[in-house]
């Protein structure tokens, strides 16, 4: 029996024995059976169908579903790939699809950071707290040594806010492996507790406001030298910096370090079953440090590429009103915990939201729908991600079919699958 | 047919698919007032989903049923209660934090405008189980009382809803042997009250000594329908299985050497700080089997725990070799040479999502052959796995399928083959072949025996009395915590029963 | 059963627990003498209490008590800072800080939609469904509360209208994760992506860039005339908002419910365990989907207060996390009516704190911001531990 | 937000905001339609923040200026909002790319983008209302800020609170800033002096709610301070602030509305508003540039009405001729509102 079978007739653990439900609590495992099968058809399926009903909803406030999603597309500056866009187009195209990737990148490691608590049985609530501690001390860092080397210098930012991140992430999982304190709440409190922690610094009068600034709340400004280079676009004008390759390298790192490291196979199975990790020697507590601590990395160096590639100083306000946290499990979600669903999931993100921005979005649209709309699509993906036992259905019937048409079914299974005592 | 009376309960043709999987095939069966009607088959013959179709948890694909000859149809348990039929699951279907007196009422609560009305719950609970000597504290809670008074109230539910038809799926899995002549007990009273009772096992002689009526199950089909009288523990096993089977293996005896595990004066607590080993000590040497015999929660679970690094004891020694683990973990005792056969092996035993190959490696996946530095070898898991499972004969997958995607019995064939490739001095098995059929528990036992050949020291803890006599080359009973004596594998039932529950029964009880 | 039911440490003279806690007591205790209306000036009381209470916490440690210990230990050295902070301030900040009935007042409005929001959790929860969709409810229930409010007239339609709509996302939520069997986790997100997106339309639309009016029918607050002038209590709680008294009956009200009444017993059934709520004939699917709309009812009423209730108009997103913080008030304590309760004010006196403590120094104020969140972090790791939520929990329920 | 991101939008000044919407902004319909048909006219573009163009407040008022310059001046106008901080670099470019005479960035989060941009394009004239106190290092020559004098607003809406407590024998007056930042101090500095000099014994209160948008912190912080004693509650918390008013509607509390004459809120209650015309300034910069006027610096004070004070309600009136007479005084020169707090707390 194939494990796509076992989990659309409902029994993914094939048992019915007790212990089976209390481990489902994982989020781990509820996700596990899902990126065996149609790792990529599924979200790709999932997003088409959510698309296709925000495009329902267009139709229904009496706009045209077919040129708002036109004039959202090329707002993404996905119309770059095409070759046969030439001339202006392709020059705005090509600053679209930079912004675009520019949105990613945060994106792809905050997802990363969200990802890989759930591949350890933890829900990460905590991305944004852990950007935030990540961008505080790569700017602190990125505005002050001024003489140094620039290769170092930007090594310097960007491993100290990773660090500063897993430091923070760090604090919800020591918790949660000494006092059992559970890790939703504890992320939650420690995001608010670094926009606090945020805003004190940068504040007027605050630690590390701007001198040279004493009427702003805002950080000192990076340095030339710690800025990334730009390697498309105009680096005055925001144009893709190389941490898009940084985040890559990372989601590969990522992908390794689940795949084929001992600590990957311990997160694992911590995550899955954490009793059977500790029967087989693991020390449980101390993989869920290790793991948010990992976590944390990823989203303080995600804070550390924004601050290092674009943004240059931080406000007060940029720290209050980031959403990147919050997109991140979104990613994840998407992204089924992988490491190129994520990136997939984070660079779909970065579309929408560049090419929903008001500068994109074509006057004869309603834009104040397309704005919401937004959230509505992402809304019905995160569900339709949720629910992806409706879009297997899908494919299992289009297969049934096939296989009905190729072949009758050869001989009865074993009887010891569903129900049989 | 053999009794006189009509049959109240009748099923006809019963037909149940899972997608190709055919889990009953035209079943018919039937049971009159007064009869116990035994249904007999292995794990995966297709007992449960029968009942659970009668009980409206299934819906079947063909067949009717019939209560007082006339047809009814059954879609959910509500219909199948009003129908008269009660069902004691095999998994105990009851609320763990919730007291017995609210499980029993649980669905037909006693109540005033919405109230609770636990007085009146509590007189009907009392008023029941003194009729049918079913004894229950109402006020205990479920996760605080033994298994056999789960089982009780269990029952007691079906009564409370006034079932005429009573279904005990697999009732004696879990009960001790004093526990099983109590329950034979109830049922007889049953009887007389005129109730038709289902039995569902796949035990042989229990089911010659409760049933009046026997019907076999294989592979989802009826093969017969006997009466008791002139069936015998051979027959029945040919009409299970299909064939002749030895139903005791001549076995050969241990040759034990020097001693590789030595606990001593053990005391060990649970979660809530209560001590369910009291000073504990045994000894197992190389080439013997010393199997932990008594019934389910008198410290078993704590005493391996404790023994396996899973758990810190209070105080007390646990020695592999020479070697001193107590308390030093999980990591220190299989360093040591100690290898744990699982309990439960989705709780413990498995990683379910993980593949074969991975779940292989569990016990030693620090060793260098399978990672260096961090990194995992996976080519040599795999080529490991590969070895492993065609050693183990585990069917239904290679080293790159998962684990959940295995039946039971493969799935417990992996934890075994793990447990035993990592060359252990002691092995000590919990439970090993619960929940598995026939040829699967023959495999573990005749692995057992060969690595206790092999000059393993290997401690059994079992439920089962036919399992540790079968393979014990010393008995050890447990109860409360203490070792309360020993015996050798030629035991008496009657007398190995006794000491697992405290020596309290007098023979004359034992009836049958 | 009664196997072996000795303690595997034999207490001693004075449990190392019980010294634990005295030590707590004794610890809050050196702090508490330095504000009104004791107002102890000198410092030396304080430091010789909590020095006691910091013995005591290493008794506690000594005899096993581990965690309790460091509590203890941590308390006391909290309140020297505290009583040092209080020492060195002026009377008049030290008494405008801690006017306790005002604090009281203030830790009421903060907790009251947090109060709806947990309730709603453990309605769900004890029934066998996570939501994390809290959030999205109570946002559907303030720009709908204001929307009914302003079309029908009256706060009461307002109320009706906000839960209606809470009660129909969560049906979006029970749908998903009863019949499609979703994952709880993220059908909850989902839903609350959905709620930002819908209020945020609906407010465009229907008021565009004036927002919402502001003369909407308000609901009232209920001044107790008996006591509205007795002192403490008078300032605390003789003026409070109809929806904070109701949400305080409805903490004894669920209580009864879930544990006295049967509807409770097959909540709480199907939420522990499904399958036997099942096999005794109880509608799991049925029941499950109830609780979840109740819940987002619920909810929704904690969004009303807000919008409805307490400021009277409605702004994007203004739930602020508000339902996140419900969430894990709901955790904090333990799945139940009561502790959900003072895990709220708990909350809510974090933040009525701050905002007198910022007032004070502005920019430590900032940081001080940052206190309930912290006092909320200090708790779920010292005071409560491992708590279990429902066995099933978070798991569909599938027959076949 | 959804998850912990509580929307705290600073636009520099306090607003008196009845909805600040949320990530993404609105560009309200009216935008498109008024496009004046004018051959080669005069280009002005405007760059929202994150508050979006209803927050009816800072960014709002910026889009009436635009909108009277574009009905009175014939300007063409387009107006960009922000959905992040993301988008300010880009929504800047796109207009000076897109060859409009003037860009106006509204509000200070937007200076260092905007110093980049005007860089880039020297031939681009920028505006940016409430520059960062001219005191960035390195500002373009082509960038102008519009500032404003706060303190002239609030200190005539001071002295008037004052007059209002000692006609009552009140004792105490107070005010909720949205964060402390150089627009608000300045609002709250002028308010304090122009308290102290009608009732020098009055007792102050300051609080900051950290935010600009939730306006149930702001009302809780104004219900706090009326608790405290506090008579007269000054606004300035722009959109968070409305819950200020609303502390002043359930407790009968004066209180005095920011930014745009808040009297239509409650009639009764509002004794008076601190007004800035930020409409104002985007329209004197817009018709000075296309009369060859630009400079580093467009002040708007009490003098050239872009701060005022709005309607005096019924509890104010008796008091008018005082407040007016203040308002000379101040125009004339002779009393110079202070620009540091008297009191933090």
């Amino acid at each position: 029996m194939t494990l796509l079978e076992d989990e659309l007739e409902g029994h993914p653990l094939g048992g019915e024995e007790e212990s089976d439900q209390a481990a489902l609590r994982s989020p781990a495992r509820l996700t596990a059976f899902r990126r065996g099968s149609g790792a990529i058809t599924v979200p790709v399926l999932t997003t088409v169908i959510a698309f296709l009903a925000g495009g329902l909803i267009v139709l229904a406030s009496g706009h045209d579903p077919v040129s708002t999603y036109t004039s959202i597309f090329t707002g993404t500056g996905l119309n770059w790939l095409f070759p046969w866009i030439g001339g202006a187009a392709r020059a705005t195209a090509a600053g679209n699809l930079q912004q675009t990737l520019l949105q990613a990148t945060p994106l792809i490691l905050v997802g990363l950071a969200v990802a890989f608590a759930f591949r350890a049985g933890m829900f990460n609530i905590g991305g944004q707290g852990q950007y935030t501690v990540g961008g505080i001390v790569a700017v602190w860092i990125g505005s002050s040594f001024a003489g140094m080397s620039p290769v170092l210098h930007i090594a310097f930012a960007i491993v100290a806010a990773g660090l500063a991140g897993a430091a923070w992430a760090g604090i919800a999982g020591v918790l949660k492996a000494v006092t059992g304190a559970n890790e939703v709440i504890s992320t939650i409190m420690l995001n608010w507790i670094a926009i606090w922690l945020g805003v004190y610094c940068f504040q007027l009068g605050g630690p590390l406001q701007n001198p040279k600034m004493p009427q702003t709340p805002v950080s000192s400004n990076v340095v030339a030298g710690a800025k990334l280079p730009v390697f498309w676009g105009s680096a005055q004008l925001q144009g893709l910096d190389v941490g898009i390759f940084i985040a890559f390298a990372l989601a590969v790192v990522f992908a390794i370090l689940i795949k084929r490291t001992r600590f990957g196979y311990e997160a694992r199975a911590v995550g899955f079953n954490p009793e059977a990790a500790r029967y087989a020697g693991m020390n449980v507590g101390r993989t869920w440090v290790r793991v948010m601590l990992v976590c944390g990395a990823f989203a303080g160096v995600a804070a550390s590429l924004d601050i290092l590639g674009w943004k240059f100083n931080l406000y007060t306000n940029d720290i209050q009103v980031s959403q990147v946290g919050f997109y991140g499990i979104a990613v994840a979600l998407l992204g089924r915990n992988s490491a190129s669903g994520t990136v997939a999931a984070a660079v779909l993100f970065g579309a929408l939201l560049t090419g929903t921005s008001d500068r994109n979005i074509h006057l004869s649209i309603d834009p104040t729908l397309v704005q919401y709309l937004t959230f509505m699509i992402e809304g019905i993906i995160i569900m339709l991600v949720a629910t992806d036992v409706i879009t297997l259905r899908l494919l299992k019937g289009g297969r049934r079919i096939a296989v009905a048409l190729r072949s009758r079914p050869a001989k009865a299974a074993r009887p010891s699958g569903h129900g049989a005592s | 047919m053999t009794g006189s009376a009509p049959p109240i309960l009748e099923l006809k043709g019963i037909t149940k698919k899972f997608g190709s999987v055919v889990a009953n095939d035209r079943v018919d069966f039937d049971v009159a007032a007064g009869e116990v009607h035994a249904l007999l088959g292995e794990n995966g013959a297709g007992k449960s989903t029968l009942m659970s179709v009668l009980y409206g948890l299934y819906t079947p694909d063909e067949g009717e049923i019939l209560v007082d000859g006339r047809p009814v149809e059954i879609h959910s348990p509500r219909t199948a209660i009003d129908a008269g039929i009660g069902m004691v699951h095999q998994h105990f279907m009851l609320v763990r934090v919730m007291t017995v007196a609210e499980n029993i009422v649980l669905g037909q609560e006693p109540s005033r405008w919405g109230r609770l009305d636990l007085k009146a719950a509590r007189a009907r609970v009392h008023e029941l189980s003194d009729r049918y000597g079913l004894a229950v504290d109402p006020d205990a809670r479920i996760e605080d009382i033994t298994v056999g008074a789960e089982q009780r109230v269990e029952i007691l539910k079906a009564l409370y809803r006034n079932a005429r038809i009573l279904v005990l799926d697999e009732p004696t899995a879990v009960l001790t042997a004093q526990e099983v002549r109590e329950l034979t007990g109830v049922l007889n009273r049953l009887k007389r009250d005129g109730a038709a009772i289902v039995f569902i096992s796949h035990k042989l002689r229990e089911v010659l000594d409760v049933a009046d009526r026997i019907t076999v199950l294989r592979r989802g089909k009826r093969v017969a329908s006997v009466p008791r009288a002139g069936a015998t523990e051979q027959s029945l096993a040919r009409l299970v299985v299909g064939r002749d089977v030895v139903l005791s293996a001549a076995k050969r005896h241990g040759t034990p050497a020097e001693p590789l595990l030595a606990v001593a004066d053990l005391h060990v607590g649970d979660e809530r700080r209560l001590e369910k080993v009291s000073g504990v000590s045994l000894t197992v040497r190389s080439g013997e089997i010393v199997a932990i015999a008594g019934v389910d929660g008198n410290g078993q679970r704590e005493l391996v725990d404790a023994i396996t690094g899973m758990r810190a004891p209070a105080s007390g020694r646990v020695r592999v070799d020479g070697r001193e683990i107590a308390g030093q973990g999980v990591r220190a005792a299989t360093e040591a040479g100690i290898a744990h056969i699982a309990e439960d092996r989705h709780l413990r035993g498995l990683v379910l999502p993980f593949t074969l190959a991975e779940n292989l490696a569990l016990r030693e996946y620090r060793s260098p052959q399978c990672s260096a530095r961090g990194w995992m070898r996976l080519a040599h898991l795999r080529e490991r796995a590969g070895r492993l499972l065609s050693e183990f004969d585990v069917r239904g997958g290679g080293p790159d399928s998962y684990a959940a995607a295995l039946s039971g019995g493969n799935q417990q064939k992996v934890a075994v083959a793990r447990e035993i490739a990592s060359n252990p001095k002691v092995l000590v098995a919990h439970q090993p072949t619960r929940g598995l059929d026939v040829g699967a528990i023959e495999f573990v036992h005749g692995r057992l025996i060969e690595e206790r050949d092999k000059g393993r020291a290997i401690l059994l803890v079992s439920l089962e009395y036919e399992e540790v006599r079968a393979l014990a080359d010393r008995i050890l009973v447990i109860y409360e915590g203490r070792i309360v004596g020993e015996f050798s594998p030629d035991v008496s039932e009657e007398e190995l029963g006794m000491a697992m529950t405290g020596g309290q029964v007098s023979r004359s009880e034992a009836v049958v | 059963m009664s196997v072996g039911s000795l303690t595997v440490a034999p207490p001693r003279t004075a449990s190392p627990r019980s010294c634990g806690i005295a030590g707590v007591v004794l610890g809050a205790l050196a702090w508490v003498i330095t504000l009104p209306p004791i107002e102890l000036r000198g410092m030396l009381a304080s430091i010789v209490l909590a020095a006691i209470a910091a013995a005591l916490g290493v008794v506690a440690v000594r005899g096993g008590q581990r965690k309790l210990g460091v509590e203890t230990i941590i308390v006391a050295l909290l309140a020297v800072a505290g009583a040092a902070a209080s020492a060195k301030s002026s009377l008049a900040t030290v008494e405008s800080v801690f006017t306790w009935s005002a604090l009281a007042a203030a830790t009421l409005r903060y907790a009251t939609p947090l109060l709806f929001g947990a309730l709603g959790g453990v309605v769900s929860e004890s029934g066998g469904v996570i939501n994390v969709g809290l959030e999205g409810m109570m946002l559907m229930g303030c720009f709908w509360g204001v929307y009914g409010a302003d079309l029908l007239g009256w706060w009461g339609w307002g109320l009706l209208v906000a839960m209606l709509a809470g009660g129909l996302l969560a049906l979006v939520h029970g749908v998903l994760s009863i019949h499609l069997r979703a994952n709880q986790i993220v059908s909850g997100m989902g839903v609350n992506f959905l709620a930002l997106g819908i209020t945020g339309y609906f407010l465009e639309y229907h008021y565009g860039p004036n927002g919402t009016p502001l003369n909407i029918s308000q609901v009232p607050n209920v001044r107790l005339p008996l006591i509205q002038h007795v002192g403490f209590f008078g300032a605390a709680i003789g003026d409070a908002n109809l929806l904070t008294w109701v949400g305080l009956a409805l903490v004894p009200a669920l209580t009864f419910f879930l544990f006295r009444m049967k509807w409770g017993l097959r909540l709480r059934s199907v939420g522990e365990k499904p399958r036997a709520a099942d096999t005794v004939g109880l509608p799991v699917l049925r029941i499950r989907y109830t609780a979840v709309v109740v819940s987002g009812m619920l909810a929704a009423l904690g969004g009303a207060y807000l919008s409805v209730g307490f400021v009277g108009s409605f702004s994007n997103d203004m739930t602020n996390g508000r339902g996140f913080i419900s969430l894990a008030a709901m955790i904090f304590g333990k799945w139940r009516p009561w502790g959900a309760l003072w895990a709220c004010l708990l909350f809510g006196f974090g933040n009525a704190m701050s905002d007198r403590v910022s007032s004070v120094n502005p920019t430590l104020g900032t940081l001080f911001e940052a206190l309930p969140y912290v006092l909320t972090l200090v708790a779920v790791a010292g005071l409560v531990g491992r708590s279990r939520p429902p066995e099933s929990d978070g798991i569909p329920y599938e027959r076949e | 937000m959804l998850l912990n991101v509580r929307r705290r939008i600073p636009w520099l000044s306090g607003a008196a905001a009845v909805v600040a919407v949320g990530v993404f902004g609105i560009v309200s319909s009216a935008s498109g339609s008024a496009r004046p048909a004018i051959a080669t006219p005069f280009k002005v573009g405007l760059v929202t923040d994150i508050g979006g163009l209803n927050d009816h407040g800072f960014n709002h008022l910026s889009y009436e200026g635009l909108l009277q310059a574009e009905s009175q001046l014939h300007v063409k106008g387009t107006v960009l909002q922000s959905s992040s901080g993301a988008d300010y670099l880009p929504n800047l470019t796109k207009l000076a790319a897109a060859g409009n005479n003037l860009v106006i960035a509204v509000g200070f989060l937007m200076a260092t983008p905007l110093e980049t941009v005007a860089k880039q394009y020297p031939k681009v004239h920028f505006a940016i209302i409430d520059s960062p106190g001219g005191t960035a290092p390195d500002t373009a020559p082509n960038i102008e800020g519009i500032d404003f004098a706060e303190q002239e607003a609030g200190y005539p809406a001071g002295y008037l609170t004052g007059l209002y407590l000692k006609a009552h024998k009140y004792t105490t007056a107070s005010s909720v800033g949205g964060q402390s930042i150089p627009p608000v101090n300045l609002y709250i500095a002028g308010f304090q002096a122009g308290v102290r000099k009608a009732d020098p014994s009055a007792k102050l209160l300051n609080a900051y709610s950290q935010n600009f948008t939730d306006e149930s912190s702001c009302k809780e912080l104004a219900l706090n301070q009326i608790q405290a004693g506090s008579k007269v509650v000054f606004q300035v918390a722009g959109g968070c602030g409305l819950g200020v008013i609303s502390a002043g509607v359930s407790t009968k509390t004066q209180v005095i509305g920011v930014d745009a004459d808040q009297n239509y809120l409650a009639p009764s209650l509002v004794l008076t508003s601190a007004e800035k015309m930020v409409n104002t300034g985007v329209f004197t910069a817009a018709k000075d540039l296309m009369g060859g006027k630009f400079s580093s610096n467009l002040q708007e004070n009490l003098s050239n009405g872009g701060v005022g004070i709005g309607t005096i309600d019924a509890a104010g009136a008796p008091f008018k001729a005082q407040v007016n007479a203040v308002i000379a005084q101040i125009k004339a020169g002779k009393i110079k509102p202070p620009t540091t707090l008297l009191v933090s707390k």
